[in-house]
């Protein structure tokens, strides 16, 4: 008997796989002969919501993975910066992008930054945009500056041939994305409860295929994934829970996810897609609300906390992650960083500061997209888990 | 009591040892095997050593109830379980020195350190990462070069009198740092001293970063390298001083991995067996 | 004969070219940097020498009626029955210090090393017939690949886990070859020229005719006078060479024009040696325009292969023949020298066929590479690989397959059998020109 | 004999790490500020004291001890991946934060986050909010990606300036904001940024008179650091522009470790930040081959003066703010390549060299592509070197020093274009 499941993540692997964008390009075709128009964006967030209400299609790009040859894209990079821009590089010489009309690059990191400078020399005929999220996170401040950069976002857009990105339909793009909000956590719900039903790399494939469907597509595959999956009758094996974090931007390898799991870890929770997830409620917005200030205020109120974002004065760094270990009943945190990252490598001392205080085992890596030798990571990888093991059994 | 076997399956050699531990606890050894793999097909070594050792001990293969495999031996076709380096390593020292309370492997391509609890549980390790100097096939190889026997470098390590330090951190640029010196006519033991104190600062650095306290054992291939052992010891004075640590080495340091792998093969043998009784 | 001489004090090899005044190449010279840099340049300059030399005997045999229209061929064969007697001589240099291994140490407690010595080196003898025969397969240009790959094979055959240790014997080996390598002995063509004569005699039914002529000429191929009027240095030790400031050059300027001169047309030059890769611009007459170099990390280059043939035990010329029969490429995205060999076991263990791990290594140094191209601004028509990698057949197809998937099928790819003196060679103009002011 | 300008500089920094080592006793608030958008002006008003940490883990390489700091910090859990500059700083506090000078460093009262040009800004104070357990003002600075400063910007950084910067300081100082001290404070600010700019400018000279790059690095101090707006930054201007006027009327060159720098023979622009662990070796190399600096990114860093900006008293608070939003970091790829071109053709540069650090990814990013296109618009070679900022690891003597040797051989090789000039080359620099 064929599992749906497992067939329909092969049909979001395909997708996934797909670097050159084929199924981006057919999006953009119409039957009456006429075009839509797609926009990139780069990791970690960027509200699609205003994308979509311009009547584009938002997708995401993280890199070309372990696939991707690099040749020229490393001709812009030196060796101790992260894998991540020179995929992106090597895909946008290599026609990987041409689908895309234009690309945002939201204020994640300098890499990324001067990325949209050297995007704007390299593609002069492509649009391009930065995106500066606010790090002072005053709604006074921070907020009306960010909802002010969102609007002339939008304005760009409309520049671009889109629609205009009026507060009716911005703000049922909220809307769409709102349901897709809370199917995506439903998702993620029925891993921390039956991990051995939802293994991470078929979420991983779910969700990364989110990154280039149209939102509306995707919250349907992902109904249909979560009512097959859910019906699954795995066995649940002795393994530890364990959450992965540090690995928001550049992606791991599939690989990569594959061997932690087989060195004996379920990963009940874990930040590869934070930038889908990083509006953690949804908006539920009313007709009175202004969309923009909306879009602002949720994000100064109900972000995630990653590294990417200024941490307020309050609250330890890393609690937020503390609570998680406590939620999802997790046993150990794995910290998985791409090598060179700055943003995830300097959290990480404040956050195994905090683990370290609630007694929280963790263990810590670093990887590149293109990681082909797994076998340091699956040493301690199982090492982490017999320990988890053993010692929970033995003692 | 319960009889079983470790497979230590290393880049460099295939270690094999088989244990019997009793209800009180006695851990008696019955075989200890280690065989260099030298660019022989892995598996053929594993089976020979594994024959080998059942051989020593007198066994058939039917009268080891666990093979526990560890290091690269996922894919041992007679195993029981798989147990990784680390554990077995930690639990291994254990067995060879109870008074250890961390572990520093040092094997052909990578080197760790294990800070342990008195039941052997890992507290916290450290690998070397991506560069390889560190590590046993570096010496290896620059002792070739040298045309040092093997198991000459400790002693000649120790007779030292100027040793000269290896800068780079890659193995491959360290031998052309090596080839420099031999061409300015660095004495031989100088040279390999030189190699044994920066493999030891990097050592101090891992044991030191996992708070390694009181007695270290040094395991693995390197183990009965005494040069090796001298110059940490220096480095860790030097280095580490708020630390009060030890450093050992043991005889039988390579097989550490395989004799942990047993003695947690028998443990969850037994654990298996209780389980299934209640 | 004037003469001029490059030297390219390579960080794998060192590379002597001498050229004399009409600027035609005469002599090349090659060893492994692998021991002391300055025997290095004395064995590769000897060596360049003696072609000189040879080049001045063959001369000299063509000029006698005797022997007229057949000078070729002869002068071939007394070459490569020079080449055997200097294989020989090291032979039993490697012996002897072999021996004086054997009666120390560990080593002196065991009496029958000797006796398994004399049997491994005299089937190294008659291996070396073999290996020097007339349309002999092609060979190693390192006396320690040729005699260490014998050696460790006839070891293996001898050794015996329980009375024998392979360990033993190979630890012999490496005491010894060292010392043949920082004092190879006499090699030149001065020493060994009569004993090569009576070699080749020795095989040759005419040998009574010809005998007389050819001494006569070997005399006066002697007699001649080579004088070196400049020197110029370069490469990864050039710094160790005792010249002076002006007779050492940059790599990169000597790479440049080495490739200019041996393709006028080359405009983008990639030169991967054995712990650097180089890619340089070049403008018409051979000046670089722009250049990028990798360092830092010997990932990718030269010495990566070595390693994988070393663990393969195979020797370098034999590695890209054996990839070449690869039938799909294996995915390998790590470089590091260091861990290649892990890599590769790691790879059998998964059941993939050897060639095509071979094929998918010489792609991933290819690819390395071509990303320093990049870097230097892309590749213009023409293009030259140099240096020592470009002697492996493997990684020149994989090179011409990668620029025509980058860059089309316009781009013109010249790589010379010689390709691995491109340094010594414009070192050697370099030197030309300043003898040129003098 | 050292110039009187040295001496002003080298008594006005330990002027202040000793007021610093009693700011703590004496109650004095300390503000830990960076130096890209460092609002100097601002804090003296509140009679606050300024720690600039990159300034002293500039100085800790220099003076060879950011390798035991750096060690000190990767102990503690960070990555050898990761700015040289924080671990250098945090490895330092971790043994007592004992300053470059060996006087104790005060515990901060206040960090001042100006978030400009550089991500890492961030996590470092954060790491050190941490540690200190002491409050951050966030002042966002906004990138200026499509190259200029909108009004948004401008308003955005002034209301933070009022509504978070300025409120904290008053709290820590117990002071209230008196604007027109700070009108003063500016002002005196302009009139140093004038003769800064003058003594940069004088390396269009030929020969030049100064290093813009590594003598550069000693000129932008007093005003990039603690002392903008003091009196004694205008005295050392003065006397530092007096001392350069009378080297151009003598029509030397300029002075390296090496002693005064005779026959200029390449000109060149620098872009990177200086490798700090071997500073004087690096500088040798350029002495050795008689090239200078003549103009540099590196020293903008701190405030970008050349191309017209002041701060201006009647502006207050819209100066600062322009000030913070016009610092080299904070400028697009393409409007820093633009100035590096601009630079290379008014100071008629023979040579372009990026020196990248591996600690930077503000400056690094991108600097490939800075390369090319540099190349491409002027025609002058570039080479490209990899080091670090303090993390004497990753400087590799010997593979600079072989690549700026490969690279002024190919300058004159390309220079004298004809064959036989090139085997002069060396010969002229023989001594
Ligand atoms: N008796 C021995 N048998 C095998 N290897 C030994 C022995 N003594 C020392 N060695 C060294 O130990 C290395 C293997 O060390 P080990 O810790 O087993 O590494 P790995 O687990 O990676 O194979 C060999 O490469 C060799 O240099
Ligand atoms: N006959 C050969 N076949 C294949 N590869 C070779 C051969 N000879 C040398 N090489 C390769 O060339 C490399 C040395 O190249 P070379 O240009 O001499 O380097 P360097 O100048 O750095 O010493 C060796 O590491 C080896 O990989
Ligand atoms: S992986 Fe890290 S350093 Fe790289 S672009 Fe992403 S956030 Fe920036
Ligand atoms: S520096 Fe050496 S050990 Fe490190 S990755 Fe490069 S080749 Fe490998
Ligand atoms: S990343 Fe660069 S700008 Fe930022 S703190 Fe480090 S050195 Fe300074």
């Amino acid at each position: 008997m064929s599992d749906p499941a497992s067939a329909l993540i092969d049909r979001c692997e395909a997708i996934v796989n797909d670097l050159d964008h084929t199924s981006v390009a057919d999006w953009k075709r119409q039957s009456d002969g006429t075009e839509r128009k797609a926009v990139g964006f780069l990791p970690v967030y960027v509200p699609r919501e205003v994308i979509h209400a311009a009547g584009f299609l938002p997708v995401g790009v993280v890199g070309g993975g372990d696939a991707l040859e690099i040749i020229r894209g490393d001709a812009y990079f030196q060796s101790y910066i992260c894998h991540l821009p020179r995929s992106i590089i090597e895909m946008g010489l290599g026609g990987k992008l041409d689908a895309l009309d234009g690309m945002i690059f939201p204020s994640t990191c300098d890499v990324i930054r001067n990325l949209s400078g050297m995007w704007q020399l390299l593609f002069p005929d492509k649009w391009a945009w930065y995106l500066d999220v606010p790090q002072n996170l005053s709604p006074r401040l921070g907020g009306r500056f960010y909802a002010h950069d969102l609007q002339l976002m939008a304005k760009e857009l409309e520049g671009l041939g889109g629609l205009e990105v009026t507060p009716e339909r911005l703000r049922g793009s909220i809307e769409v994305y709102d349901v897709h909000r809370g199917i995506t956590e439903d998702v993620f719900a029925l891993r921390r409860e039956a991990p051995e039903k939802v293994p991470t790399w078929e979420l991983y494939m779910l969700i990364r295929a989110g990154l280039i469907l149209p939102v509306e597509d995707h919250s349907e595959l992902m109904v249909e994934y979560l009512e097959s999956a859910s019906k699954r009758t795995a066995k649940r094996r002795d393994n530890p829970r364990v959450i992965v974090a540090g690995a928001f931007c550049e992606q791991p390898p599939m690989g990569l996810i594959r061997t932690l799991e087989r060195a004996g870890c379920y990963i009940v929770e874990d930040d590869f897609s934070l930038g889908q997830r990083w509006l953690r409620e949804p908006l539920r917005i009313t007709d009175e609300d202004e969309p923009f200030g909306a879009l602002a205020k949720a994000f100064l109120e109900h972000s995630a906390q990653g590294a990417t974002r200024f941490h307020p004065d309050g609250e330890p760094k890393g609690e937020e992650l503390v609570r998680q270990v406590r939620e999802c009943e997790a046993e150990g945190v794995i910290l998985a960083s791409p090598s060179f990252c700055d943003p995830s490598l300097l959290d990480r001392p404040m956050i195994t500061a905090a683990l370290d205080r609630e007694g929280i085992p963790w263990t810590g890596f670093k990887y590149a997209e293109n990681t082909g030798q797994f076998q340091g990571i699956r040493e301690q990888a199982g090492t982490f888990s017999d320990s988890i093991r053993l010692w929970s059994e033995a003692s | 009591m319960t009889i079983a076997a470790g497979i230590d399956v290393g880049s460099g050699a295939i270690k094999v040892s088989i244990y019997e531990t009793g209800p009180d606890g006695a851990e008696t050894r019955h075989a200890l095997v280690a065989e260099r793999i030298r660019r022989r097909d892995p598996t053929v070594v594993t089976r020979e050593s594994w024959e080998l050792a059942l051989k020593h001990a007198g066994m058939v293969a039917g009268d080891v109830a666990y093979v526990a495999t560890t290091g690269d031996g996922e894919n041992v076709p007679w195993a029981t379980g798989h147990f990784y380096g680390m554990t077995t390593h930690a639990r291994g020292a254990l067995h060879l020195d109870p008074t250890a309370r961390a572990v520093l492997d040092v094997g052909s391509l990578h080197a760790r350190a294990m800070k342990m609890d008195p039941r052997s549980k890992v507290l916290k390790y450290r690998m070397t990462s991506q560069c390889a100097s560190g590590t046993g096939q570096f010496v290896e190889n620059i002792a070739r070069y040298l045309g040092v026997p093997a198991e000459d470098v400790g002693a000649r390590s120790l007779q030292a009198t100027e040793p000269e330090m290896v800068s780079s951190i890659c193995a491959v640029l360290a031998e052309t740092d090596v080839i420099n010196m031999v061409s300015r006519g660095i004495d031989t033991n100088d040279i390999l001293k030189g190699i044994h104190m920066s493999m030891s600062l990097r050592f101090a650095k891992l044991l030191r970063s996992v708070g390694a306290d009181g007695v270290v054992l040094i395991t693995g291939g390197q183990s009965r390298d005494v040069g090796l052992l001298a110059t940490l010891r220096e480095a860790l004075a030097k280095k580490a001083k708020n630390l009060q640590v030890e450093v050992r080495n043991h005889e039988q340091g390579i097989y550490a991995g395989a004799i942990g792998a047993a003695l947690w093969g028998a443990w969850r043998h037994d654990y298996l067996a209780r389980k299934e009784a209640s | 004969m004037r003469t001029v001489i490059g030297i390219d004090l390579g960080s794998t090899t060192t590379k002597a070219v001498i050229r004399d005044e009409d600027g035609r190449t005469v002599g090349r010279g090659i060893t492994n940097s692998r021991s002391n840099y300055d025997v290095a340049c004395a064995v590769a300059r000897t060596e360049a020498m003696n072609q000189a030399r040879m080049r001045l005997l063959a001369d000299a045999i063509g000029e006698d009626d005797e022997l007229a229209g057949r000078a070729e061929p002869l002068a071939r064969s007394l070459d490569r029955a020079f080449r055997h007697e200097q294989h020989n001589a090291q032979l039993d240099e490697l012996r002897k210090q072999c021996e004086v291994a054997a009666d120390s140490g560990r080593a002196a407690e065991r009496t029958d090393l000797g006796s398994v010595l004399d049997t491994i080196f005299d089937q190294l003898k008659v291996d070396a017939e073999r290996m020097f025969a007339p349309l002999a397969e092609s060979r190693s240009d390192f006396f320690r690949d040729m005699a260490g790959s014998g050696y460790q094979a006839k070891a293996e055959q001898i050794a015996d886990p329980e009375t024998l240790p392979f360990d033993l014997l190979l630890g012999l080996y490496d005491q010894a070859i060292l010392k043949v390598e920082n004092a190879p002995g006499d090699l030149s063509l001065e020493a060994l020229g009569a004993a090569s004569l009576k070699r080749m005699l020795s095989k040759r039914g005419d040998s009574d005719r010809v005998r007389e002529p050819l001494s006569a000429a070997l005399r006066r191929a002697m007699a001649q006078d080579i004088e070196v009027m400049c020197e110029v240095g370069t490469g990864y030790g050039r710094v160790r060479l005792p010249f002076p400031k002006e007779q050492i050059r940059s790599e990169i300027l000597c790479h440049g024009l080495g490739a200019h001169m041996m393709f006028p047309g080359t405009r983008t030059v990639l030169d991967i040696g054995g712990q650097d890769t180089k890619a340089i611009q070049v403008d018409d007459q051979g000046i670089v325009t722009s250049f990028q170099m990798n360092d830092r990390c010997a990932a990718g280059c030269g010495r990566y292969l070595g390693y994988i043939a070393d663990e393969m035990n195979l020797g370098l010329h034999e590695l890209g023949p054996l990839a070449m029969e690869g039938t799909k490429e294996v995915r390998i995205n790590s470089t590091c020298t260091v861990f290649a060999g892990a890599e590769l076991r790691d790879r059998l263990s998964l059941g993939e066929k050897r060639e095509d791990i071979l094929l998918g290594l010489h792609r991933a140094i290819v690819l390395r590479a071509m990303s320093l191209v990049a870097r230097s601004g892309g590749i213009d028509n023409q293009f030259t690989w140099t240096g020592g990698v470009a002697r492996n057949p493997a990684a020149v197809q994989a090179l011409k397959m990668l620029v025509r998937e980058n860059y089309g099928d316009e781009i013109e790819i010249n790589i010379d059998p010689s390709s691995i003196y491109t340094g010594a060679l414009g070192a050697a103009e370099f030197a030309t020109r300043l003898a040129g002011e003098a | 004999m050292k110039d009187r300008s040295m001496e002003l500089q080298k008594e006005l920094i330990s002027g202040h790490y000793d007021r610093l080592s009693r700011a703590n006793d004496e109650g004095k608030p300390v503000v830990y500020t960076f130096v890209p958008g460092n609002l100097t002006e601002l804090m003296l008003s509140f009679d606050a004291l300024p720690v600039l940490p990159e300034i002293n883990a500039l100085q800790s390489g220099m003076r060879k001890k950011s390798g035991g700091f750096i060690t000190a910090a990767e102990k503690a859990g960070h990555s050898e991946d990761v700015c040289s500059y924080v671990k250098c700083d945090l490895g330092m506090m971790e043994q007592g934060n004992i300053g470059p000078t060996g006087k104790a460093l005060p515990k901060p009262d206040l960090l001042l986050l100006s978030y400009t040009g550089c991500f890492t800004f961030m996590k470092w104070f954060e790491l050190l909010r941490e540690k200190y357990d002491c409050p951050v003002a966030m002042l966002h600075v906004p990138y200026q990606s499509r190259g200029e400063i909108t009004d948004d910007m401008r308003e955005y950084v002034v209301k933070q300036l009022r509504e978070e910067v300025i409120p904290k300081l008053e709290q820590v100082s117990g002071k209230k904001y008196d604007e027109d001290r700070l009108k003063e404070l500016l002002g005196r600010s302009a009139q140093a940024e004038d003769d800064l700019v003058w003594v940069l400018e004088s390396a269009k000279h030929k020969p030049s008179p100064i290093d813009g790059y590594f003598g550069g690095v000693y000129y932008i101090g007093p005003l990039f650091t603690a002392f903008r707006g003091t009196p004694e930054a205008v005295e050392y201007y003065r006397t530092l522009r007096s001392e350069v006027e009378q080297r151009i009327a003598d029509g030397l060159g300029p002075i390296t470790p090496e002693g005064e720098l005779k026959d200029e023979r390449y000109r060149i622009v620098v872009e990177g930040t200086p490798n700090w662990t071997h500073f004087r070796e690096f500088w040798k190399m350029f002495a050795d081959e008689r090239a200078v600096a003549v103009a540099s990114t590196y020293t903008k860093v701190g405030g970008l003066y050349d191309t017209g900006f002041r701060h201006d008293p009647t502006r207050p608070l819209e100066s600062l703010a322009e000030y913070c939003l016009g610092c080299y970091t904070n400028l697009s790829l393409p409007a820093r390549i633009s100035l590096i071109e601009k630079y290379v053709n008014e100071y008629e540069a023979g040579g372009f060299l990026i020196n990248s650090v591996k600690s930077c990814n503000s400056f690094s990013a991108g600097q490939l592509l800075i390369l090319r296109e540099i190349e491409k618009r002027t025609g002058v070679p570039g080479a490209f070197i990899e080091s670090d900022l303090v993390d004497p690891r990753y400087f590799s003597p010997a593979n600079i020093k072989n690549r700026l040797e490969s690279y002024f051989q190919m300058i004159e090789q390309r220079r004298s274009g004809r064959p036989k000039s090139i085997a002069n080359a060396g010969l002229e620099a023989s001594p």
